[in-house]
């Protein structure tokens, strides 16, 4: 028997998680029809199929907590609180964007919000989360650091160091990998001798667990839970979401290794209309109330959109900027 | 003769070296179900199946490593690192490893095996992925390094690279790859390292240059032409071993120079060679000789900035008017 | 009880591992008398005390396996086949050396024994035994490739992503870590989350086992009986010996950082009088017989410093030799 | 002043910074109980303790990450790499991340972090130990470069390093270690970045070097001084920034220049730096600006071999004397 939602958490934040999700999907549909036209350039990967994890993860979280992630970022950046239209203008390389129009779909950054970056190294983050985690221990403070990545990352070198180190050390890391199923083209049985990756973490003395990655409320409590036993143990844990992306790895992959029975059995469990429908059943809203949240969100993108083709292009005076922290003792400045 | 694009020479040259050399074989990240990132080995696995066209995890230093393993087993490897960038993950196995296990172990071994990597600036992708690495590997002896511009060359040198029973480091320019130009059939046909190619002959300046920068200077040369400046421009198709004699003859002939390079210019490559045309002309120079590189940043993202940061043909350009000029 | 040595193998084999213990033992010990004069230069990593586990496990493999080493690797290149003499040599700088002065200690290679390697870069021979596994599948062979390193190995990234390919790739690897208690002065536990060792290899689903380092006979059987496993299952597996190096980790380290007793616990164990106690006991050979292959090994080395010292040095002419291998078609040749 | 060795100049500076300021902690292997594999770190355990003098597992990759985030979350890491051969299994951290990260990120960040790392070579530990890394750090934006000849500038220097908002690569010389010289007490003595420093004033030829080179330089000098030849000789103390500045004043007023680097020359730094030379003096220079590079070959192990592939003194004063006889 499930537990009803509002056991779990009160309607308003229901309500806010559903948004969440809906201005994720919003915001990354908004960004695939900008990169058609052209306005995106780069590399640019879509989240569609995998907002459950973002948005019920960040709901598990303090907001003081710290965020990382891979190069598939943006909704976590906003889920965290940065503003889409900066975000927007970032894709755009406006120099009203997130990171100036220096970092781009890839690098995301939002110290305010303590979402500490989008690294398109695979598994370059690990480290530095453990390094975040380190600082935070260090100054006595509170906070426990969240590091996203996917299944792909779990055979490079940092996954394996950083897992190690974070339990000898004592750290409190909360590791989540997003399990997609798929590193660009390759399925993950394919590049792991042990698929079941929270298995993986045995070596290390690691706990770990497998969540429903579809389903927001599942990976909501999965994560709060696992937050607080890290921040009270000071110890690593481990969480794999199991989920899956709609589009492809990028906008430049049709993602024909996939087959079509295989993606549509997913797009049934999209994790939308699946915890929309548990909110009306459950008499949480009403599908005005829905339609409503949508018709907002769309809206919010469509701003978001404007305001990153109205934002000016960065200056070639500031492309000097942000290289060196002006260091007098250094003997060297540079304009920031 | 046949029209083909960069990229459709190196997959021929891949195609034929695995049709001619049961041990050659290709691994790395989505070479073979994907057919790579840039579609370079398209068709490969169809045609050589899984035991030759190899899918790896996303371990880069073991990529390398296993590669060179195999080498030393008598095989013929053929390693693609998805972006050059990934190269930095792997820099234990490529340089404290496959550089020196020769020298190390006495020549009792060798490692004949290539790495490709396609790199280079331009498309947006930001500071992690859009480096030019190439000093890196220019600066390690033990390794060769091949960096084709055209879509003939990227053939040839790719075959010679195959066959080599030395290990090279073959870079390709992303945004090569759609570039054409006729390509020779002959499933024979090898272009030798050590031997630049004088793209263009001309009179009054010496443009030395590789990969995508050499299309640049090419197309720098013909719009200098309409201003009546004769350019000769050197494409120098490996950068290991360096074919000084002709970066040197010309220099002497036309008494100006001036080295392109699309890494950074700090402790770049482009002042070893501006170096070497310096030391071996220093009577018959006419001008400094200038360098065209790479700004000392990481890459931005937003295209206003990152074009900013690539050396252009009109930055070329400019860099002859000053030699020409007598401007430093 | 005990299985009598004789009935695991015949007498004579039996002599031959004393022989290569002893061998190794008054190897090393010569070599340490060679640094403090000054005829060895450079880092000099000594094996004293871990003579069972490259006797043992090279006598459960067959000559053509390939064998991998890091840089504590003279016992293992000599008790393979290499000429103590070329070793020393190699050591000494001179050009008979086994590579000719270009490797030194820490770089013995022996093709003709398919001894493939001493690496100095902690981890560093792990991918490249994969390789060479991969490439004995790949031409039909038979063999397997033994891969030895260090507890303080075990923390690289090529650790992880080595086991994770090799089963993967199902390649007939055998790891085979000398757990030593120290990686340098740091302890094993200090170190490693996990510090049982064998028990890292359950995120990679290859067998593994702990053996008693400081037994000969043990690192056998165990070695052997693995070893049939990975040539007839072609699949990775995985041996923890456990063994204790007498001397610092270099010449150059007083190894302060352990205790006296912990010292002397381990040199009660000694692995060669230990075996020499038993091949008494079970009336394999007698004290004059023992006492013998003494002293043909003292003598053995002797010669081997003998011959290391009126060799020539390398000419400066002999410098670039073997950087490249000639290579018409690359258009660039050297001296070799 | 005081008189101490190099290595224990490093320590003090060490020791300073660890009790000036509570957010400097040091990390690497075996720094803490073993106090180094060099014995750098000697005593910092014992003063500072086991929360801020840390030992860590051999990961080098990750030594650099966690450095990077502890210096994100507001502390001052200063991590050893326990030789920079080492630093390319962590090149991915130092290359990809460490130099990029406040860029990438819009300047929205800083990381205020060192990594020190002891390397040259000279001492027999053949091709895997024996690595002069500089050029590769040198040819990275986003970082400092500092490589003190001296006790007095390790120290000041490394405390610059520490005191610094940015990252910064501190490579020390294995073989200078044991040098001695006299040391400022001040503890706040800091030597400035991009400074080089004249070690020697000259007429006649203007050396530049780093490191043990400028000792050697300096060394060369001294025996050049009894053949009548008066050198000029420039420490650079930092790589990057680098003083251009007095590089070309003393080039100008002497007319002639050797640039002395232990990398290898192929795309050594030398070349860039020499180059700088030939472009600010052309009208100026008497004879080509010489570069004196270790050999473009692995490092060979026999001390008969080994020490034809490092500068030495000797090599330096043959330099000069062809630049003073116009040879090439
Ligand atoms: C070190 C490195 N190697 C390769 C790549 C190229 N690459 C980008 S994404 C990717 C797949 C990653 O898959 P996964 O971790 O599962 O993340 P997902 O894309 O599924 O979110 C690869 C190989 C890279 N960015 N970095
Ligand atoms: C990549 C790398 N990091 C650090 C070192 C320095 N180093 C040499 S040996 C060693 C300890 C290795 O310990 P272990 O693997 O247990 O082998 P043991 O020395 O005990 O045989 C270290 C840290 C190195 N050689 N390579
Ligand atoms: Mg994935
Ligand atoms: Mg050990």
């Amino acid at each position: 028997m499930e537990i009803k939602l509002q056991a779990i958490l009160p309607g308003q934040k229901l309500m806010h998680l559903y948004r969440q999700m809906v201005l994720s999907r919003e915001f990354e549909e908004g960004c695939a029809e900008q990169y058609t036209k052209g306005r995106i350039t780069g590399f640019l990967h879509l989240y569609s199929g995998q907002e459950a994890v973002a948005v019920g993860a960040t709901a598990g979280l303090h907001h003081e907590d710290y965020i990382l992630s891979a190069y598939r970022e943006h909704a976590q950046a906003i889920v965290r609180g940065s503003d889409p239209r900066r975000v927007m203008a970032e894709l755009f390389g406006k120099s009203t964007g997130l990171c100036k129009g220096k970092g781009g779909s890839m690098h995301l950054f939002d110290p305010e919000h303590n979402f500490m970056g989008g690294y398109a190294i695979v598994g370059g983050q690990l480290p530095i989360a453990v390094g975040l985690a380190f600082s935070s221990v260090y100054r006595g403070e509170d906070r426990i650091t969240a590091c996203f990545f996917g299944d792909g990352a779990v055979n490079q070198g940092t996954f394996h160091e950083s897992l190690n180190w974070a339990r000898l050390w004592e750290l409190p890391v909360l590791f989540i990998c997003e399990n997609n199923f798929y590193g660009i083209g390759t399925e993950v049985h394919r590049s792991s001798a042990l698929a079941s990756i929270h298995k993986r973490t045995c070596g290390y003395d690691i706990p770990s667990e497998k969540v429903d990655g579809m389903d927001v409320i599942a990976v909501y409590r999965a994560v709060r839970h696992a937050a607080e036993l890290v921040r009270e143990q000071r110890r690593p844990y481990f969480i794999e979401a199991v989920t899956y992306r709609f589009r492809g790895h990028s906008m430049a992959d049709p993602a024909k290794y996939r087959s079509a029975a295989e993606q549509s059995i997913w797009k049934s469990r999209d994790p939308i209309p699946a915890f929309a429908k548990r909110l009306l059943e459950e008499s949480v809203a009403t599908e005005t109330e829905l339609e409503g949240i949508r018709r907002e969100c769309t809206e919010l993108v469509k701003e978001a959109v404007q305001f990153a083709e109205t934002s000016p292009w960065p200056e070639s005076s500031e492309l000097w900027d942000g290289v060196y922290v002006p260091d007098d003792a250094v003997g060297e400045s540079d304009h920031v | 003769m046949s029209d083909m694009t960069y990229r459709d020479a190196i997959n021929l040259a891949l195609r034929e070296e695995l049709r001619r050399d049961p041990t050659v074989f290709i691994l790395g990240e989505d070479v073979a179900l994907y057919e790579g990132s840039f579609k370079v080995t398209r068709g490969l696995l169809a045609e050589f199946g899984a035991e030759r066209v190899r899918d790896t995890p996303i371990s880069e230093n073991t990529i390398i490593g296993v590669a060179i393993g195999a080498a030393m087993g008598g095989l013929r490897p053929v390693a693609e690192l998805m972006t050059v960038n990934f190269a930095l993950l792997a820099m234990d196995q490529l340089i404290n490893h496959m550089a020196k296990i020769r020298y190390m172990f006495g020549g009792q071994t060798m490692l004949p095996m290539v790495v490709r990597a396609p790199g280079g600036g331009g498309s947006q992708l930001a500071a992690q992925h859009s480096q030019s690495l190439e000093s890196y590997f220019m600066h390690c002896p033990g390794i060769h390094l091949a960096m084709p511009a055209t879509p003939a060359d990227a053939k040839g040198l790719l075959k010679t690279a195959i066959r080599s029973k030395n290990p090279v480091m073959f870079l390709e320019h992303e945004l090569l790859y759609n570039s054409t130009g006729s390509v020779p059939d002959d499933p024979e046909f090898l272009v030798p390292f050590g031997k630049a190619r004088v793209m263009r002959e001309g009179s009054d300046v010496t443009i030395v240059a590789y990969s995508r920068m050499a299309v640049l200077a090419l197309e720098a040369a013909h719009a200098l032409e309409q201003e009546g400046v004769s350019c000769e421009v050197i494409d120098l198709r490996t950068l290991a071993p360096l074919d000084v004699a002709t970066i040197v003859a010309s220099s002497l002939k036309t008494g100006r120079a001036v080295v392109v390079e699309e890494c950074c210019g700090a402790a770049g490559l482009g002042g070893d060679i501006a170096w070497r045309i310096h030391a071996a002309c220093f009577e018959s120079l006419l001008a400094p000789v200038k360098r065209v590189s790479g700004l000392d940043l990481p890459m931005p993202y937003s295209s206003a900035l990152e074009k900013l940061c690539i050396p252009q043909a009109d930055t070329i350009i400019m860099a002859v008017r000053d030699v020409v000029n007598g401007r430093t």
